[in-house]
């Protein structure tokens, strides 16, 4: 009941917060029909800077890790990515009103991790002033190619079975096709960056500082975007919309079980916990799409990007980052 | 003194872009011109002004003028069969006239 | 084994995109494609490379190919009467070979 | 007598001020057939950002504010919006060389508030250190909805003259277009986020902060325009110019007079008055030329384009805003 | 009620875009609609999707829909022989059914 | 071989330095074929950014300026510049497997300067506590210009020696084309609103703290483009990369040599000949193409641009700035 009471307590601060408002008030401007509109180039622009300032952030601070603490939690990122995408080929694609490439399509989506909500996490943990380590943002890739892959290699063998023996499936292309995406090239990148040269003086006066009011505008966007995918969603069967609202939270919990897990063993912090939930918890609008269409061409894009952009976005961000952090404070005693 | 070409357009996701350039060439195609749009068909529908968080479906028009017909109907067909079962995408053919012959 | 269609461009100001496309589509046509360009005519000349500090008035080419040469008829007739008074624009129709005749 | 030579030395000082500089810059390099030009979706940006943090400034200030005392004010920027307009439609648009239609449209949008001229006059305010009411940006939209809107009524009245019997001019659309441009969305849509959310953090490190720099580029960009378009001009009747230059001065002062008796009877403040001037010295350039595009088809846009965006604009920023500045600091004894 | 015109289009260098035009005005067309692209052909290739800091160089298309044949004919003459032996760029022409006579 | 081992750490630590490490990482990201893409009005923005800070800089402090000292400075950049263009004319363009206008068109670019190298030097010098000029980066016109005109009336001259007397060449456009150009106009533009109005809150507020951070992306664009353009470069003759690997070397130290002669006379600064010879180094990427495509039509731009985009450019930036560097540490004992 306490935790209940906590999370609502927690909600209400979050919707005080700049990211959920301009979250809220693209859905809301979209809705009343409004033409305000970011510049594409803008928006590009936006998801680079995040992601460098990420990347670069992880950087500079991984120098000083002990790679032996990542291992564990970028094993369980592997995990939790491969298993996300099983359990919605086992649910969602297996229902007879789904079709089977549209289903592994969207938990391919599922399973892969959304940028800017893993950005207006880091913000929240920052402003609750709980820490986390410098490379949890690292952990990123893992899932995210793994849940890409695992989903394209499913539903090649799917099609396998149906047409009879075709063409086997190249591995390599497709981890090369993801890690190449613009979002995961940008965080590598200022990794690399941040690990073998000095960026502190660009990070601190540059790339940080314009972190949180860029992520503002990023939230505007993807309130619009939401608002207008609502559409093609109505195009699909209901279930998307049902495993959209669902299954993030069970991520979101599967993930946070294990990262509790490695707490225990390896002292992972509280803060990476909570982040590695949400992580889990959320899924890829920005570079997952083009690589399913890419890697199976004959799902419905309608399907997987209106439950992916227009419900999963939303509800990671305004439910799953609030219930995380409760969930953490309320395990940790924070 | 003008000659007759065919000139193919080939409308569909950007996705494709590379593959259909590559293949284009390949059937003898001495170049191509590529125009970005927005459109709507039997898929669902493409935006153009606001940000297109998923660019890689917006649309193209790559356009390609062949001399030779039968070299036009090859791509045609090739492209027809290729892209338009699991992608968007329409393609047509127009009858022009050029000047220097051995360009195209 | 092409089938001749008809291809409308109408130029018109960006203004009246969404009017002229729902126009079209309720007029019977599959589908459209967009594309933004800049011009001159008898009105005053548009431009694309400063920014536009009133973007709808920038220009925009709706291609539209229909099977059917009275549908296409109905369209080009609609669109003249309807937007050529105040705004600025031209229509014109052109002749191409398509493969999918269900598709147009 | 007195007034005058301070007005001399204002207009000195506002001479070094940036804001200037930029604009007469960018006409200057516009004059001399500069490459240079800022790229559209900066410049949709930048109107973006300055509309946001005028919004969110207010908003978060607002709270805090009186309704009551709002109320005369939102009035009298009603009153003026339609003052403005009638003005127009018994001057410039009665005259015999200009056409009715063409010269209710320049009306309106004269009667049409600059979102820029307001930046621009709220940054001179802040650096000469004198406060106005946190809502006084809010009353932007009363003034420019109400010239819009009765613009496009006395057209639609004129045409119905003209042609006899036509169908009546619905209203409804006419607000609800001019709301859904981008700039009242941007600029309502930061006045809400400011009222119920607390993006105090990201007004002050991110929105506030670029303010001035990114209004630097946008006078560029208006300078630039203004040179360009000034060809226009040169095709439609010289009363366009005529009236582009004297009307501003006119609104301006009406606007002081009834500002000041506001300033009398509810306190408002001498600043408010000074910003209330102005924004009815302004014409609108971004939001106003498309709905009245789209609400007065029959229109030549050259003429209200021209007359505004290439006189209107360039005097009211380098003449109205230190007019009515010094008018402030001298009968406020500021 | 229709009537036939000549479309002509040029793909070349943005560079030439303003010269071209004010070839293009003189020769007598009563107007032009330019659209931005990029494309292969026999000289080096033109990308679009990075910034092209050299943006001269990327490409335009011009279309000019003149009524009368001989001012076309001799349009394209003039732009053939003018810009393509330095700068990379292709010209043809269709046949197009306009509705206004008078505006072209 | 003091300076040996002093260039060696100097190199090393300039890899430590951001600028470096986002040039050499958009070359590898490129080489990975990664999708990563900063947009081009992004990229048009930054370079208006840099050269409107760079030219308020110079402008805001040239004011307190002797001009008697700028004068000789200003006569050797123009004299360096007219020397590069006449040093490729006689070696690279004289190459039997060089086509003449190729040569000459490709040592006008050598001769025009980079704006990007310029403010990559600039920052190093800052950080390496190395004062200089304020007028110092206002140098860049007078050697652009030269070399780029001198460039034009070469090839002229030969075609007219190849085809028979034909029009004579018209100076005045040239002059007044490569002035227009977006990068002058913005350098031009930021001088003279420094120099005449009072710039400086915006300048510190704005321009200056964004500088080193915008510069990182623009090094980022230029490493991609780099790698780009490197399959231009295959298809002409060897000389070309040659002349772009040496070229600069033997440009830079022509300036450093007149540099310090001016730093003799009249006491020119030892950062102002480091810079010197960095922009005697550089090669223009933005505004020298199109100046030397419209005016040398009969060149390839795949020759000239190949050459200086390729490897020019990150040659003068990776190698050049620490050389010139070193040596002016090592001949001023700084
Ligand atoms: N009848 C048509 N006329 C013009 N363009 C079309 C037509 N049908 C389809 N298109 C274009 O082709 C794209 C893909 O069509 P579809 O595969 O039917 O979704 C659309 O988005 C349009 O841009
Ligand atoms: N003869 C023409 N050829 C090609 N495009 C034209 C022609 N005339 C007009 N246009 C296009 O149609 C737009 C509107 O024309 P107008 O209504 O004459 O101002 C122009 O801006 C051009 O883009
Ligand atoms: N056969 C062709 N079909 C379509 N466009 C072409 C063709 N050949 C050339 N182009 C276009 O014209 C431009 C210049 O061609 P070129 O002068 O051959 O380099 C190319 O970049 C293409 O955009
Ligand atoms: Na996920
Ligand atoms: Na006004
Ligand atoms: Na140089």
């Amino acid at each position: 009941m306490e935790l209940f009471s906590d999370l609502l307590s927690t909600f209400a601060s979050q919707l005080q917060k700049p990211a959920l408002a301009f979250l809220l008030g693209g859905m809301v401007i979209a809705a009343l029909g409004s033409k305000l509109s970011i510049p594409d180039a803008i928006y590009r622009f936006i998801v680079f800077m995040l992601l460098m300032r990420i990347g670069l952030g992880a950087g500079i601070e991984i120098r000083a890790a002990n790679f032996g603490d990542v291992l564990l939690p970028a094993l369980i990122s592997l995990f939790i990515g491969c298993a996300i995408v099983l359990i919605g080929r086992f649910t969602l694609a297996a229902l007879p009103q789904v079709r089977t490439e549209d289903g592994i399509a969207t938990a391919g989506l599922f399973g892969a991790v959304s940028a800017s909500t893993l950005a207006a996490a880091m913000v929240v943990l920052d402003e609750e002033g709980i820490g986390f380590e410098a490379w949890v943002p690292a952990l990123y890739p893992f899932m995210d190619i793994a849940a890409l892959v695992l989903a394209i290699v499913l539903a090649s063998v799917h099609a396998h079975k149906q047409n009879g023996p075709s063409a086997k499936v190249a591995l390599g292309p497709i981890f090369a096709n993801s890690l190449r995406g613009s979002a995961l090239s940008a965080l590598l990148l200022g990794l690399v960056i941040g690990l073998v040269s000095r960026p502190e003086g660009v990070f601190e006066e540059f790339y940080d500082p314009l972190f949180r009011g860029l992520l503002s505008i990023l939230m505007l966007v993807l309130g619009i975007e939401a608002w207008s995918r609502l559409d093609e969603l109505r195009k699909v069967a209901h279930w998307y919309v049902i495993y959209a609202l669902v299954a993030p939270l069970v991520h979101g919990l599967l993930a946070f079980a294990l990262g509790y897990m490695a707490h225990l063993v390896t002292g992972f912090s509280p803060g990476g916990v909570i982040l590695l939930a949400v992580i889990a918890a959320s899924n890829s609008d920005i570079s997952g799409p083009p690589t399913l269409r890419a890697g199976i061409p004959s799902a419905n894009p309608s399907a997987y990007i209106g439950s992916s952009t227009a419900v999963g976005t939303p509800i990671s961000i305004a439910v799953g980052i609030p219930l995380y952090l409760t969930l953490g404070q309320w395990v940790f005693g924070l | 003194m003008t000659h007759h070409a065919t000139k193919i357009s080939i409308i569909t996701e950007k996705l494709n872009e590379q593959q259909i350039e590559q293949m284009v060439v390949e059937a003898g195609a001495k170049g191509y011109t590529v125009f970005e749009g927005s459109g709507r068909g039997s898929h669902s529908l493409k935006t153009r002004s606001r940000p297109s968080v998923v660019d890689a479906f917006s649309l193209i028009k790559i356009e390609v003028i062949v001399a030779d017909r039968e070299k036009a109907d090859a791509i045609v067909e090739k492209i027809a069969s290729t892209y338009f079962k699991d992608y968007s995408g329409i393609v047509y053919m127009e009858t022009v006239e050029i000047l220097r012959l051995e360009k195209f």
